[in-house]
């Protein structure tokens, strides 16, 4: 530990209660110690086995011990299912590195399964030779079957191709916790920490962010400070003692940027960048939204922020929410909703209305798989062209993309600032592998963050028209109810140009229609140029969008080391596009378009550029792999 | 809420007429309507440009583009929820609510529920006029059962719902109904729903003399009314009829009309009282010409916290001073680490 | 309209008992409700294929899955207008709706109350467990004001609706209330619905172990329900308590628990009426703990031609066998003219 | 009219007495006769002239004298506008020929202003040289002001380049009804009849259709019969009287095939096909709706046929009505619903319900000007892609475009046959001016329509497999609750290939994504090869969908007859597209895609085939012009 404490001071000491237990286990001569580039490890139990939380913990100590980390929560459907069964198994993967990751890797080298359900789900992913570390107490009888499994896969040759490390760890966990006074059932509720404590050593991670988070956690409960304190001990020490991993591994810290970190999933991030921007543009936040897997996070995160300016109302439903939004940009407040796929398609009357009224607000979409109620915890990025077209007549909005956990911070920002901008609804696509996944956050410097320019007239002397335009923009004037002399009428009737009336004439509505369209248009005005990861022509240029951006860069930059001709463009902004895409898009032979869904930039770059695209289309309910992406483009180069 | 410090002049009904064009057919109970709440609103001692009307779609709808001050003409059955989003946004506003009872009731029915169980401070006036006006005539949910109309020429199978009632049950602080050529009272309503902390309902029987002409001409007609309406006054007997002559009293857990002896006060009649929690408001709101008189007036108001008072309890709503403060407190807050040297 | 002449073996509970895993929590109140539907349906003289469950989305709604016979797990909010649907397409069968407090009164609000006043032949079942369950714990329309929840860190600031106050107030002609605990009151108010000409709508507390865990503890306990809990049942007075030694009457517009001395009958009780028209129903159900006791059991039971049946009686809904003559009937109608030869 | 006679039979035997006052009309020897081939008119006067109904009349009358007609009602926007002003007009025109015509004509020759409004808003669509016949007595001082006139237009040389024929109509009909015991306001109400019987004389239509429609009309009261055929008979003879028309127009019958015609209207010719469709199922036709212009009288129509075996459910609003389709398909029925704009946006849900659930369904949109409210009463092609792309995930369903009033009646049965065969939701695209629009329709022979095949399998011995497909179909079986051993389970989860059981996996839900991909694409077998208008190669092709067809049929030939080498493609089938679609399209240098929209056929078009087709685009809430398509064409070749 003591060699890294130059690189990485810790927000609070370490209590001395934890290092004495650090040194006491330490007594031993630690087994010999290999260095590991990056390591990718997964955690798999019964939803009831505290999965989540293991993983978490182990990602944010890789954090905290200056790894670059990337995160796969993959929790179950919906409903809890039955103990022990297949739909109810809970798994955490995390990716920890000491150089720049960008993906939660595609094949985990160790498995911890806490029963058969665990294993027989998530086997298929382990790398081949991989470690399966299992909780032999689990493999009953009735846990079998459970799992489907007609012999026991610990003795009938399954596991034949992996390192077995077979544990009964509930049996062992329960040993250590005789001397605290705690029913068997509650002291088993540890043995997840008794499996973290045993990762811990064998890729040799400090204890003591957990341990801390675990005085904070049972704050009041000394007993069950206690029993998972020493749960993680005592796996920590069977690791060590046992001699049954005849090596632990090192992952050094990564060369990151200098500055404060913080761990942040993807609807973390989207969270702070709401709060934000209403601080930036000293005004009050409303987000209005109905709950939904996987955005309801965003809801939750932002309720507590009442205290910096944020309103948050929990709707009847997704139109309401809407509804509300377009109420709130109405009346001059910075105003968001989020949702999922079918609570999109339900908003689509409301943000349409938005589209007419020429107000800002931002809408969230955390994309999962479809159609219909589809699979709602895993990720997909089916709703692109939803997004882009699903709304009557000729009605354009602004589409932007998350590209990782943490760019939700910035995406939201820019969603705002364009929408304030245009005066245009932003529609931001997320997903459920950005919302759930996390990543180490370089905390912006404050005073880089610029205000965002609210601009409201006021009432003067001569005729308000809310339906005159700025030159640059487009935009019309924000007047907001509460300002003299501004008194105006608006709606979802076609408006004249200009006075904002209702207007039926057939050269207006052509000459509206034609004006929003422009507006849209002039967003693209305001874009950085389009960056071009490797060379700026070549054989293939790999063209991504959204949460893809880890699996595809990690991808080129493999195939561009293997020599090959290969550019990546990842897009933020998926409508308008960006004026120099064509020009770019024209500088390569061949372009692919991988996305988990089936071609929709590619169905919107094709018809645009008429060039004749290729895509590498998935449609599983999870991200690509790496090698996925990789083994197509050397199909192509 | 509403701020009433500034000193201007004292706006006048005029001062409301917006330049536009009204729009509805010669002889529409709307007309009368939008006069009462012309005068009304200036009486209120709230800034002209304080007001927002926000509308669903509908003949009634149209109403905001008549107001010389904010509105909002809104999409079908969504105007509740954008008059929460700016009254969450921009408290000091008042807000209003123009519907039909499609708007309010068939598209829009859980949105006005929900805006109304919350207690949001907005007033939502609902024109009744039993059909579907703009869509030029289907029944709608308050029509009668058996109606005939463009989408049922034999005649429609569906129960009406009973505006009243849903408000009531839906927890509204203050309900009222009044009618669209009894001016005087209509305003008179109107101001309580105005002067209501709290979310306010009125229903407004509206004359649709193109597609439902004379829906309530059974009980308002003038000379039949006072036999055949009822006002409901606070705290005094529910009496009608020449000179109070009836009343209405409770046996047996029901309503009965009751008639008094010449120049008597009829028995026993029930104590109207607005402030009640029973459901004797219910029993009321649903009296049905002939069985019983209609009644008018304020069914329920009651005082409870607003959604927006609940909402300040809960925490300054201002945004702190200093913004790069505010922005440390919000990033720096929670596990954090550094890597090199800060 | 249910056909029960076919010469079957009647089905058991076994048969209606699909071979689903049962996805929800150990212990969730949702098994004990499946379990009494079960017992229920076999016993109604109505073949196993006859029977369709359509639910929403929740986890209630994983419900159809369980039943060994027909089933529709919709979206979110919709299933009384699927259930509607299907019942005018297939007049023959016997319609279940399974919903939630935030599927059939957030986002379903209004589906519930036209459903109801359409007095469509389906039965709806609410599962209120005041909570969001499948999307791990936000409020929902019936949780209590002032609750903290995930979406609600500060208490919510909402006023909870009252399911059997909207769904009397929508015009519902079977209302009920039943504990998922308190079985065998359960299966009777479901058979009671079941045998409902017309819609019925049973409200069910129903405890979330895990999110919301205990919420109906305070009066359902077993060792305090007794106190706390009273069983409306037709034509007798609303008693309760040791022996029937406590019971409600009406004084002055309002309700009012009364005690008996020791052996004797409270006096003057409200006699229970499900086919009253009054509204004793509302201020009943209305009751709660610790103010009052809980009512449970039939709030209302009014018979009414049902949707269905008064579009049967609008004409013949079977097509006339001729398709040729019946195509003639509907092209050749109305004017038409002749070029050259026909 | 006797020669006609031999042709042309009308059902009922004109009525005595209106021969005997046509005869003595006809004492006086008629004006010389002039030939035309085709003519255009329009009427035009307030809301409350009656416009539509005299538009009406002369239309059925044109169409039963044996012309070929084609119309373009113009009413004005939902709210009633007060009296005399603008939003208040109302107008209708008429196309009547000899010869085959497609649209309601550019411009008109005739212009019938009732008052001053009606003039300002109709006269910049007057041919030069046309004719308007004014009004005088509505153009008093007020009503001029109504309509924004400075000057009278009658005075001050705005009509100068026109033929005026100014009539006192309203002093002229007061007159002729003195005899008649009505009060003058209610006699008032008759002068389009006046109005109606001046053009009947102009253009030598027979009076009896419309005094048969009288007597039928008001039937019952004799003074109302009375006054309005005084009212045209009024009219008519001032026209021979007075000598203002030097001459009259006779447009002879058109070559139109044999048969019994009867006129129709775009949301009339869908009513029927529902109808129609029931019958050929030999099943209950279920209409849910939510009222919405254009699209409501579809639910009026569907809702007096009862007693044919429909039912209509008049929903509380249009997620409701999809609702009720979704589950009345489930139940065996003939489900469809129909809706404008806004409401398909609603709709998006639970239509995805139907893609998931694989459930038959008809989605009818009647396209009227967006985006949001828009122009309710316009006519727009606007919603095309959100027809194809509006739901969330990967959401196929087939697209079908009506293309003229009476096409309604083929482009349902089509509809519910593809729906009924692949067990799919159909959407058809029609729009405000083919529903209100109306053209004589040739009866199609009973015989020749073929019955809709239902299957629904009965329980047998074997498991029920609800996702076990048709191998040419790729269709699941539609197994309706209440049979007997087929009792299964659906819902919008991800279903599991053959079981339909609820499954989260990766490669099952690729697999159903990629199967209900395919089963979309497999519609495309079963359309017939696609017509082409003119050459099979050549310099330009124009293809175009929907409303569209009249108007470019018609510029297509009259270029292809400047011997120019231009040919048409119009697409009933937009989604998927035809399999031959793609060879077609390659066989002509240029291709020219007119749309009523932003250009969304373009945009499919380009992606699908990459070809720079180029886009003819018009957003003025009305059709195109013949002209305006015809000059782009003669641009181009
Ligand atoms: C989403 C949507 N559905 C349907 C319509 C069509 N529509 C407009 S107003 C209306 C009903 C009007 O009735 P009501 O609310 O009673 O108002 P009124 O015209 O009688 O004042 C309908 C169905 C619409 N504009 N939007
Ligand atoms: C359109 C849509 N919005 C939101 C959701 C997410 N969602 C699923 S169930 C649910 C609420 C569940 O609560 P309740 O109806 O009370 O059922 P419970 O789980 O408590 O049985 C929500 C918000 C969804 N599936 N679809
Ligand atoms: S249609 Fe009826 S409600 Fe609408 S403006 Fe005319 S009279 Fe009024
Ligand atoms: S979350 Fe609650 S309601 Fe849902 S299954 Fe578990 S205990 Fe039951
Ligand atoms: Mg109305
Ligand atoms: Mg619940």
């Amino acid at each position: 530990m003591d060699e890294k404490l130059g690189r990485i001071r810790r927000q609070q000491a370490a209590a001395p209660g934890i290092m004495m237990a650090k040194k006491k286990i330490s007594d031993k001569p630690s087994s010999t110690g290999e260095d590991r580039e990056s390591v990718v490890i997964r955690f798999a139990g019964d939803s009831g086995d505290g999965m989540q939380l293991t993983g978490r913990q182990f990602s944010n100590t890789s954090a905290i011990a200056g790894n670059d980390i990337s995160t796969l929560p993959d929790f179950p459907a919906e409903i809890r299912a039955p103990a022990g069964s297949i739909p109810g198994v809970s798994a955490y993967q995390i990716h920890f590195s000491s150089v720049d990751i960008l993906t939660p890797g595609d094949e985990p080298e160790v498995l911890v399964a806490m029963n058969p359900a665990a294993l027989k789900s998530n086997l298929h992913d382990l790398k081949p030779d991989g470690r399966v570390i299992v909780n032999t107490d689990a493999f009953t009888g009735a846990n079998l079957k459970k799992a489907n499994y007609e012999a026991s896969p610990l003795d009938d040759g399954t596991l034949a191709s992996f390192q077995v490390i077979a544990i009964p760890i509930a049996t062992l966990n329960a040993k250590a916790l005789e001397g605290i006074d705690l029913p068997r059932k509650e002291a088993d509720r540890s043995k997840n920490l008794w499996a973290l404590g045993l990762l811990y050593w064998l890729y040799d991670r400090p204890l003591e962010p957990t341990l801390r988070w675990l005085e904070r956690k049972f704050a009041g409960n000394d007993i069950l400070i206690e029993a998972n304190r020493t749960a993680l001990l005592a796996g920590y020490a069977y690791a060590e003692a046992s001699e049954i991993f005849t090596t632990h591994f090192r992952v050094r810290e990564a060369l990151i940027a200098p500055g404060r970190y913080r761990k942040i999933t993807g609807n973390e991030a989207l969270v702070l960048g709401c709060v934000a921007a209403g601080i930036l543009a000293k005004t009050q936040v409303i987000y209005a939204s109905y709950p939904i897997t996987p955005a309801s996070e965003i809801l939750h995160g932002l309720s507590t922020y009442r205290r910096l300016g944020v309103r948050t109302v929990q709707a009847e439903d997704e139109i309401a929410a809407m509804g509300m939004v377009v109420g709130a940009a109405f009346g001059g407040g910075l105003a968001v909703t989020g949702t999922s796929g079918p609570g999109l398609a339900l908003k689509a009357e409301a943000i349409n209305l938005a589209v007419m009224a020429e107000l800002p607000c931002v809408i969230i979409n955390v994309q999962r798989a479809g159609p219909s109620t589809g699979m709602p915890t895993k990720t997909e990025q089916g709703d692109l062209l939803q997004a882009v077209f699903g709304r009557n007549g000729e009605s354009p909005v602004a589409v932007l993309a998350q590209s990782t956990p943490s760019d939700g911070f910035d995406v939201v920002l820019e969603a705002f600032r364009t929408a304030v901008r245009h005066m245009v609804p932003v529609i931001i696509l997320s997903d459920g592998y950005l919302g759930n996944g996390a990543e180490p956050w370089k905390i912006p410097d404050i005073e880089s963050l610029e205000p965002i320019d609210m601009f409201h007239p006021e009432g003067g002397g001569k005729p308000f028209h809310p339906y005159e335009r700025a030159a640059d923009t487009l935009a019309r004037p924000w007047a907001i109810p509460g300002t003299a002399g501004l008194e105006h009428r608006i709606g979802g009737l076609e408006k004249e140009d200009v006075t904002g009336d209702v207007s039926y004439d057939p050269a207006n509505h052509q000459r509206m229609t034609d004006l929003r369209r422009e507006k849209l248009k002039k967003i693209a005005d305001f874009y950085p140029p389009v960056e071009v990861d490797g060379d700026g022509e070549g054989d293939l240029l790999v063209l991504s969008w959204g949460s893809t951006f880890g699996a595809v860069r990690t991808a080129v930059g493999k195939c561009r080391g293997e020599g090959r001709s290969v550019s990546h463009v990842h897009l933020r902004h998926v409508h308008p596009f960006p004026n120099d895409l064509g020009e770019i898009i024209g500088r390569f032979g061949r372009v692919l378009i991988p996305e988990l869904n089936g071609g929709q930039l590619l169905f919107l770059i094709r018809s645009a550029y008429l060039v004749g695209a290729e895509g590498l289309n998935k449609v599983e309910g999870r991200p690509f792999m790496v090698a996925e992406v990789a083994s197509r483009i050397r199909e192509m180069t | 809420m509403i701020d009433r410090s500034k000193n201007r002049a004292t706006p006048t009904r005029k001062d409301f007429q917006s330049n536009q064009e009204v729009r509805w057919c010669p002889a529409c109970g709307d007309y009368s309507i939008l006069s009462q709440v012309q005068k009304i609103v200036p009486t209120l001692g709230i800034e002209k440009e304080k007001f927002v009307f926000v509308s669903g779609i509908g003949c009634s709808s149209r109403f905001p583009y008549y107001m010389n001050t904010y509105g909002f003409h809104t999409i079908h059955g969504r105007a509740p929820t954008i008059a929460t989003g700016l009254k969450v946004a921009n408290p000091d506003l008042s807000v209003w609510v123009i519907t039909g009872d499609g708007d309010a009731l068939s598209i829009g029915g859980n949105h006005l529920i929900h805006a109304l169980r919350r207690n949001m401070d907005i007033k939502i006036l609902l024109f009744n006029n039993r059909i579907y006006g703009l869509t030029k005539g289907q029944y709608s949910p308050t029509s009668e059962q058996g109606k005939k109309t463009k989408s049922t020429p034999a005649g429609s199978p569906d129960y009406p719902v009973h505006p009243v009632s849903l408000a009531l049950a839906a927890e509204a602080t203050f309900v009222a109904r009044a009618i669209d050529t009894d001016t005087k009272h209509l305003a008179g309503v109107i101001e309580r729903a105005a002067r209501h902390r709290g979310s306010a309902f009125i229903e407004i029987f509206q004359n649709c003399n193109i597609f439902n002409d004379g829906a309530f001409d059974e009980f308002k007609a003038r000379d039949v009314r006072d036999e055949r309406v009822v006002r409901l006054e606070q705290g005094k007997p529910v009496r009608f009829g020449k000179e109070g002559g009836r009343g209405i009293r409770l046996r047996n857990c029901t309503l009965e009309a009751v008639s008094s002896g010449p120049g008597e006060e009829p028995p026993d009649c029930i104590v109207h009282d607005e402030k009640s929690r029973s459901f004797i408001a219910y029993m009321l709101a649903r009296m049905e010409y002939p069985e019983f008189p209609v009644a008018i007036g304020v069914f329920r108001d009651l005082e409870k916290p607003t959604y927006g008072e609940l909402l300040d309890e809960q925490g300054d709503f201002r945004i702190a001073g200093d913004t790069a403060e505010a922005l440390r407190s919000l990033l720096h807050t929670g596990e954090t680490w550094v890597v090199g040297n800060e």
